[in-house]
């Protein structure tokens, strides 16, 4: 099979210009309609009432349907293809479990209603929160935290109030230098001040820097593991030891689960503090960036800590035999999110993880290294592993770094693998690899879309030395070519207001920014 | 259910290819102590019939908006959400990618966002919004965030009619990044005084925070209270009702520096809580401490206009934890929604829309005010589509009479610091409810009071 | 607005020969899973034993839902854009109209359920047949035929159970020579022959012809009004009244409906019978190809001729208050579908109708007619109408004649629509315009949209005179270019087993067919 | 509703360019006399809300199988429809298109038609399929036009044990053809007398016409009625059900020369009957004799392979009245769920359906058959996954206390030509049904009994 066959249909189309919902407007034309009001009009008071009408487009819905339509064809998804964008997990997102999601019975619930009118809502986050904790080995879990870096803020938190609860509120918390960008964001957000702590030559937590920098003032760890190298940190339960001898506690941040579902736990590793994303492990649709969610999960000492409320079974001595949300949990840190979490998203990882079951969930875990594995076997030689001598997990970190000599950068492989019709993998992260390119094939793609990949990336390879300008110049086959990031950072059209939706028919001058960090080229794409 | 492609053909080949024998060796790197010994205990596999069995039995244990009529609120309305926006938003090329990282095979979600943040920028009056936060409440957070930088202050002020959820939601996040919120205090008639003085807005005030419908659905005098913050120095942040500014005036008319909402009733779905949106807006001085992804117009190579992430610069993923916030994964898929919803309403829906939920109130509120044991708990105090009522009877016992009739109406709120001024019963009602609906619901409340 | 901005995504995509689920097929994959067997096995008997397993291709959920996703972005639809499909009634079809189709208390009604299980369906059905009468004018209508050419059918199968009902069986059936194919088709079918009545030179029935073919052993005519030519037939009470004064019946083939809706009534025109087709005038959508829904109106003489069953509101006398099936209907002609027709589409008709109202189907045939007449003022100069002197109704027939000189075909300009962005129209149809090119707007369409499309059909008629080969060779932007459909005919390839899906695995030649009268070329696409 | 863009300005503005002052004037040419002088007697239009809870209603007040456990069959089975299926089926770009006249811009319905033949071939071990039919009883008039156009015979000979509908349905187009179909006789054991006699198939028999498995489920001698069919040069039809040929022998193997079927089974939901899809299937001899669209692999300009409509020279659009059949709009989207279905489903999951139907067929069977004054109509003919049950109480009264315990079994089917041997209830079993269920619904059976 030619790489081609996996191709991408996101291609060129028609208009170069898009319209945009303002180009399309008309004065007096619209979709919605009401029924007649059946009650007597009321009166907003003057010193309310909004003077004028609002500046919305006005647009027909079979404009609507044929802009998004448009729009849509426009983007690519794991439904169109290849995804290999690590630390992501881009997996199939199955189809039944959107079709769970909207039944009326889950998607039609207001989240003010009384727990006796929605008894099956709260015994499947009971189930999930089960299911959640076994799986992570820990002993309870919040399923409120929207996403993965708020549950990372949920976890740092809670060490918080676990820490001044003991009267030692500490400082610092340690995190590996190739961690993901939402970690060092939510400890300064935590009150806390991150610390690095480097690799050594194995991409491992260097475990002699380790001992070094855990003194009485960490409050804790963040850790990946696998870790953003795609390697697992073998020396876990030393680490873990580390910190927890210095009084500290050890957070996994959950965005490589993937890789040893239902054959390691964070619990058993001795991890205190787990966050999942189901949005990766559990196949919920990224829906084009978010939502997804965050459960965050802790042993049984943190538990007093995890924000409030969470589902118990009802009392059976209080004659109750149903669920209920316990709201009394004094030392709970709070409210992380307005309601109890992306409850729709978390419908869909419910379908996800009793639909798998043990067995599947399993293999889930040994087929998404396997895949990982093999498609490393094949791109090495073109693209040498960040440390070749480490054997990846569920994801692998290669390096461009080679091409470099014929003037190409990750970037420019990505680009042209758009070309071959893929999408690329994740590029320039973590920062800490040289033209970094950071791939996760998942557990759903077959050999076949591996190996198409794989020739894809050898072609490139070629390709970057014979006629390197194929590559600077891709790709040429998109909607649009390589855009101006820093014009679009200099030149802010941040709205149609600001000048931008060309088409649209307030066009003018967009605003000019003060000089920004903002350029094309070397920012992580995870 | 498994949706790895292996035939045990495949997995040979490819552990050939590694040299190896048997997937096991794979995972031969995980130390002995740390490896799961069992199989993890949560039932086998199901087909995807018996999961949809399952989960039908569950949802048949709740009972929802389609079966219930729906007068609740507090912070989440049942508008209606026509066909059309899921229709679309549910395309998958657009609900099974990522973040536009690459840009020129994300054009659609780039440019729904840029259309998304225009459209916020049409309702709200102000100049810059975001591809989504996670809720309102967490939108106020960052909000908040963004005032005490801009400002360099510590204090945020916070009327004692925001939305308790809200209040929560601030104390948590403000434990991590040092600061607790203050009540600016609401007076008697459910409103926040217009006056304020205790605690003063001092020159160390970061944020004046007003809700607006405030959280018994009152009308804020909001300008006054902005007014009264940025003659301290303060940033002035509203939250707000999206679906109310087809006939109030926007936040940016009223001086609010910042606005944050709950996006749901913009096309979402109820769905007990979330998937829900943030929304953020803000004025041109903030731009750069705006949290979150941005979409940005620009030109690609060949001069054609196109989109892309901008001002990353803020962001996490290049800022570290110097970034404006640590959000990564949001809520883009309801923005998506929010926006074919915006385009399918229109000004002229907007303002329908609100003009009916606002009439539809009234004649609610005036019809309920008129049962014997039921009165408004503000009786002089304009509100927008929902009111706060007093009842004799336990307003728990009342909701709990209202959902036997079969009507939903909550939640119970408590009025004053520590529910020093009671609880009331908040009833919401949206452009979805008849006049025959509300009848029907005056009786029921009627039976339920006594 | 450029007419490239209404352009349609429909593009050359990645790979020149895309997978098939033959080509995709692996042993041993599969996505499919049933629960255990949880009641013993079963023997079939051997006689009747399969033996050895079906030749299915073997795939995963994934690939299926990235192949049939690329499918169908290699597809043009409404919701890609214009579609002005001539005879077809390309409009939008509501979003609201499958939402409420999909509600389980419609969806998953199983056909054999006792009448007193389905009370809301049979209202439904009920209030439709209701609505179609007073639309089309006529006393009671079947629900039953699946499209308007089973319609035609069943029409027909009245008349002759009518007729022979009255002792005089008849042998003819008149229809224009300009009629649908499906016309003279379902004539035979239905033991009558056809008789071709000619147009004259307004487009419209040749009265003069009319009365000369009408005896006394015509059954009936076969009349579409406005006519296939999108004109009025102004001398509708004439035509109807002569075929009734031989004895004759007047059947009305409803393709054109919408350029009539709450103007005018077939009933009124002295028509006995009509067929409407739901997929044009009630947008239900046409699914690529059907299904659709051909309902059946008559006059009262005719009722006892409807097929059976009918739904009757139940006897109050009875006590009852509810609706019923009515199969006591001894004179009617039977069954002419296997079920109670397409029930999924009617409901979706049932939304469109009463969703839209007296006001609002009104309006749609207002501006259907402003929308054909309007785009037809636009294109006439280039591609002069047919008929130059009648006015469209909600269609209008062109003809490309003029750009013959350049070595132009109507088929040519069509191809070139589309790597101009749009669908085109119906060419070569109605046969007896040369080089027609029929052009069906509805009302959906804006202003705009019909601008744009005015623009690329001048475009094209321009570069018919520079630049010819732009039009033989187009289109060239599409997944693949101009097929050849003569050796389709010849060297058969209507299954992989059979050669075809080139890239499976079973590729090999394909079966040679005897000479055939298939070619590229003058085929009528409608 | 109304979906019409224009705006006022837009229809002036229009009708400027065609000199008219009022939309009325486009409808001048209408004679008064056949204009509507008054509005059409239906209700004004409705907004989507108000619509949607039309149809709510409605839709309430009908019962359905997600409520009723189904245990009827009758030729529409309540198989399990994957969501994958209509998730795809149900992308507008297809469900929006119209017959694929245009191929360039209609690669995805002719590629997925093209594959549905390949499918419906594999299946039934025949030459040629097409791109559906409007169902199964459509499907079988089509296939008995076919043999009686290939033999030029005019003789139809059907089983009595044909599914009634068949035969009303093929009553009603003889009529217009010229033909009305005769019984072959059913034997005492609920299928057709292997060895047919009277009516002799004479050599001016066009077709003989087998259902297998028969209307009451049962397995017919087919290969001995085709056998003696083929021997009096008759054309053989068999109609047959796709799901049973992961373990029943295919058409082409028993010697049908065209094989039919309805197509709901794969993938289609049971929608009251419609929209279905029927299935033809024949040898290549047939292939210019088809009915209907066909679409073909070919070859483009620069050589890329595409698929065209083929052999159009058979269809009503070329050849008018000389057509094979007059079917212009078909169930095309019912052929692609078919075709996504059967690509789920696989030939291991066929298989599998098949023997788990029949085992629960056969379970169910054999605990009703042990439920006093209930018997096994044909206890000794075997049967796939539907059976015929003799009740002493009336069947109907037996179906009506089925209903009122939550179970839908039927249709009753008369047995003998004018039901001369009484009325049966029939019971389908599908993979759905677990021994859970099929126990509930004998005791369910049981009471209804009594
Ligand atoms: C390693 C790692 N940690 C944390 C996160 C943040 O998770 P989320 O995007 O769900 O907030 C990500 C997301 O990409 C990640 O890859
Ligand atoms: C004028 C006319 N008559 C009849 C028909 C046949 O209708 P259907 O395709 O629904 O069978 C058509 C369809 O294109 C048509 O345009």
């Amino acid at each position: 099979m030619s790489a081609g066959a996996v191709g991408a249909p996101v291609r060129r189309t028609g208009p170069p210009v898009p319209s945009t919902l303002r180009s399309l407007s008309r004065p007096g034309r619209r979709a919605s309609m009401l029924p007649p009001l059946d009650v007597p009009e009321a009166e907003i008071t003057p010193d309310h009432r909004r003077s004028g009408s609002v500046d919305l487009p006005e647009v027909a819905e079979r404009d609507l349907v044929s802009h998004f339509t448009r729009l849509s064809q426009r983007n690519y998804g794991v439904d169109t293809g290849f995804y290999p964008l690590g630390s992501c997990s881009m997996k199939y997102n199955p189809k039944v479990a959107e079709q769970v999601a909207a039944l009326p019975g889950m998607q039609r619930l207001h989240p003010w209603q009384p727990d006796s009118t929605i008894q099956g809502a709260l015994e499947l986050l009971w189930r999930l929160e089960r299911a959640l904790c076994e799986i992570t080995g820990m002993h309870r879990a919040t399923l409120q935290p929207p996403a993965g870096a708020s549950g990372e803020l949920t976890g740092l938190l809670i060490m918080r109030a676990y820490h001044t609860k003991q009267g030692d509120p500490r400082t610092k918390i340690l995190i590996p230098d190739a961690a993901h960008g939402t970690n060092p964001a939510s400890v300064t957000l935590s009150g806390y001040t991150p610390v690095k702590v480097p690799a050594d030559g194995r991409g491992l937590v260097d475990l002699e820097a380790l001992h070094r920098l855990t003194d009485d003032q960490v409050a804790g760890l963040m850790l990946t593991n696998p870790n953003t190298l795609g390697l697992f940190e073998v020396d876990i339960a030393d680490i873990t030891k580390t910190v927890h001898d210095a009084g500290g506690l050890v957070y996994y941040d959950g965005a490589n689960l993937n890789a040893v579902l239902g054959k390691a736990r964070p619990g058993d590793m001795g991890f205190d503090i787990v966050h999942i994303n189901t949005h990766k492990t559990f196949a919920t649709p990224h829906g084009g960036g978010g939502p997804g969610a965050g459960p965050v999960a802790v042993v049984e000492r943190l538990e007093p800590f995890l924000p409030a409320p969470l589902v118990k079974q009802a009392d059976e001595s209080d004659g109750g035999r149903g669920f209920e949300w316990d709201r009394d949990r004094p030392d709970a840190i709070g409210r992380v999110h307005g309601w109890n979490g992306n409850f729709g998203i978390l419908v869909r990882a419910y379908a996800y993880v009793f639909g798998h079951g043990r067995d599947g969930l399993k293999e889930v875990g040994e087929r998404a290294v396997l895949n990982a594995n093999y498609l490393a076997a094949l791109v090495r030689d073109a693209y040498p592993l960040a440390y070749p001598d480490g054997r990846p997990m569920h994801e692998f970190v290669s390096t461009a770094k080679p091409l470099r000599r014929h003037g190409v950068r990750a970037m420019d492989v990505a680009k042209r693998l758009i070309d071959l019709g893929f999408h690329p993998s994740t590029v320039y992260f973590p920062l800490v690899v040289e033209e970094a390119m950071m791939v996760e094939p998942t557990e759903t793609e077959s050999k076949e879309t591996l190996d198409a990949f794989a020739e894809a990336m050898s072609q490139v390879a070629r390709e970057a030395e014979q006629d390197p300008d194929l590559l600077h110049e891709a790709p040429v086959t998109t909607p649009v070519r390589r855009l101006d990031e820093a014009r679009a950072a200099r030149d802010l059209r941040l709205t149609w207001s600001m000048g931008g939706g060309a088409a649209g028919s307030k066009a003018g001058a967009g605003v000019v920014a003060e000089p920004s960090a903002d350029a094309a080229g070397e920012q992580p794409t995870a | 259910m498994q949706f790895a492609p292996h035939t045990d053909d495949d997995v040979r080949e490819m552990l050939a290819v590694l040299g190896m024998s048997s997937v096991a060796e794979l995972f031969d790197q995980i130390p002995e102590d740390v490896r799961l010994g069992r199989d993890l205990d949560i039932p086998l596999g199901l087909s995807e019939m018996e999961l949809v069995a399952d989960l039908r039995g569950l949802a048949a244990r709740n009972r929802h908006t389609d079966d219930l009529v729906c007068f609740a609120g507090g912070g989440a309305y049942d508008h209606y959400v026509p066909a059309v926006v899921w229709a679309l938003a549910g395309r998958s090329e657009l609900y099974t990618s990522y973040t536009p990282y690459q840009p020129e095979v994300s054009q659609g979600i780039l440019q729904a966002l840029f259309e998304y943040q225009s459209l916020i920028c049409d309702l709200t009056s102000l100049d810059v919004s975001n591809a989504s936060l996670y809720d309102g409440a967490t939108a106020l957070v960052e909000a908040v965030n963004m005032a005490r930088h801009a400002t360099r202050r510590s204090r945020v002020l916070v009327s004692e009619t925001v939305d308790p959820r809200y209040w929560a939601t601030l104390r948590t996040y403000g434990r991590g990044t040092g600061y607790q919120p203050e009540p600016l205090l609401a007076d008697v008639a459910g409103g926040t005084s217009s006056n304020p003085s205790r605690p003063e807005i001092g020159d160390d005030v970061a944020a004046v925070v007003i809700q607006h419908p405030n959280v018994f659905g009152n009308l804020e005098p909001a300008r006054e209270l902005f007014d009264a913050a940025h003659a301290a120095g303060a940033r002035t942040i509203q939250v707000f009702d999206p679906l109310s500014l087809g006939v109030l005036a926007p936040p940016g008319d009223l001086g609010a520096d910042i606005a944050v909402a709950e996006g749901q009733p913009l096309g979402n779905h109820l769905a007990y809580g979330g998937p829900y949106l943030g929304i953020i807006a803000a004025r041109m001085q903030d731009v750069r401490r705006m949290p979150g992804r941005i979409a940005g117009e620009t030109v690609d190579v060949d001069g054609t206009t196109g989109y892309v992430l901008t001002l990353q610069a803020r962001e996490q993923h290049i800022r570290r934890e110097k970034a404006t916030s640590n959000i990564c994964t949001n809520q883009t898929l309801m923005a998506v929604a929010a926006t074919i919803y915006l385009g399918w309403l229109g000004p002229k829906g907007l303002e329908e829309l609100g003009r009916q939920s606002h009439a539809k109130a009234a004649y609610a509120a005036e019809r309920l005010s008129s049962l014997s044991g039921v009165d408004l708990a503000f009786p002089d105090t304009p509100f927008f589509k929902e009111f706060a009522v007093r009842t004799e009877r336990e307003p728990d016992a009342v909701q709990r009479g209202l959902i036997d009739a079969g009507y939903l109406a909550g939640p119970v709120c408590e009025v004053g610091p520590q529910g020093r001024d009671g609880r009331v019963l908040l009833v919401a009602v949206t452009e979805r409810r008849t006049r025959e609906e509300i009848d029907a619901f005056v009786k029921a409340f009627e039976e339920a009071c006594s």
